[in-house]
């Protein structure tokens, strides 16, 4: 199982704040996981429609779409950051 | 070396940590702060809402602030960046570094915001008077470009 | 525009110039500030002595000033600088900028430091905790150097 | 009559804070008058021994060797500034 986090107006378009989920084991990679919740239709088609807009940490660390997931914990989809 | 890295719905006394920063010593020469508030030019912002990533927050500042001290001989580096509900004047985020020399202290500074903004995970929502939503504050191209001068 | 250019003896409240740089208005986003501490690493400094130009040092720093507000947006500036006799950990100058956006008010106060540093007509003198005098602090390349940045 | 001010080590040197002098008509620019300061001799002459190493200023702006004192009524003669 792997807890997916969801935050800012990519929690609101999938309408979750979280969720644990049985990743297939051909989501290899962060880029593959875009494609793969952009398929689970409704909100997350909304969602990750682009989803090289989308950023992702593995287990609270920032990851590019070529990084493998390789086991991670937790798994953070947002948009890009605007703090500060 | 003094160094202080908070995420905190509180609000914060700028002046106590820019004090702290030189306080009892006599090897800081310079103190650079930077201040980031809630801004409101058109009059129709009720409040931003700040969300953050609780855990991940703290860990990438820290990485930011790990980055700073392994370019400039930095004496002491605070941090605090706030989440919740900021109204229009508040503080959002202060950086504070000190060193024993002027360029060190400014860059780092510099450097600590460029990177607060493009890869601490927060993220602003408007909240407008009217007590309609205005959305989320999109990221801009132009934070980037300035966090691109320090590769 | 809140403007503010002081030469003085007495020391200065950092906390207060800088809360007053957003006080009571909506539409600063940023505030940076510089300040510039005596320093005293080896353990024998007694103090430092600033002679000024009295006069010409405050219509010097009132010039940059000009010409950091010809470069950038800002909404408010403040610069102190002191004179007179100064002890380690004790404050020399404060440069104080504020403007709608980051990148403004943060390169104004590096720019204000540069130009303070190397076109306000101040002089350092070192008196040493042996009651010998140390010298006038000879000027520095390095900040020619920073200064030529903006040309 | 001209007032001439000095400060830091050139004040030092020349054991003078300020003075009023008539400076005769050929010494037109700033150049021409440190060489002039320098041939007074004794702390004159240590004190601009070095002339391109002293500042100048014309009634309170700064000015380079080349440009002409055009009557200026106060002349301040300092080392390279060390504030900040």
């Amino acid at each position: 199982m792997t807890k997916l986090v969801y935050f800012a107006w990519v929690r609101e378009k999938v309408g979750l704040a979280e969720e644990e989920a049985t990743l297939p084991p051909e989501v290899a990679t962060v880029g593959d996981l875009l494609l793969y919740l952009r398929a689970r239709g409704d909100g997350f088609a909304e969602a990750f429609a682009e989803p090289e807009t989308i950023r992702v940490a593995l287990d609270r660390v920032h990851a590019f779409p070529e990084d493998p997931l390789a086991g991670a914990r937790e798994i953070a989809l947002f948009p890009p950051m605007t703090g500060g | 070396m003094r160094r202080s890295v908070r995420v905190q719905a509180e609000d914060f006394d700028t002046a106590a940590e820019i004090e702290a920063a030189g306080a009892g010593r006599t090897d800081v020469g310079a103190v650079a702060s930077f201040s980031g508030l809630c801004r409101d030019e058109a009059g129709t912002l009720a409040a931003l809402e700040l969300e953050h990533y609780p855990g991940m927050a703290e860990a990438e500042i820290d990485r930011v602030v790990d980055a700073a001290l392994a370019r400039w001989p930095l004496l002491a580096v605070t941090v605090i960046h706030r989440f919740g509900r900021i109204r229009p004047g508040e503080r959002i985020v202060l950086v504070v570094t000190a060193s024993a020399h002027r360029a060190a202290a400014i860059e780092a500074a510099d450097f600590l915001m460029d990177f607060l903004k493009t890869q601490a995970p927060f993220w602003k929502k408007e909240h407008r008077t009217d007590g309609t939503d205005g959305g989320w504050v999109a990221a801009k191209d132009a934070d980037d470009a300035r966090a691109a001068r320090w590769k």
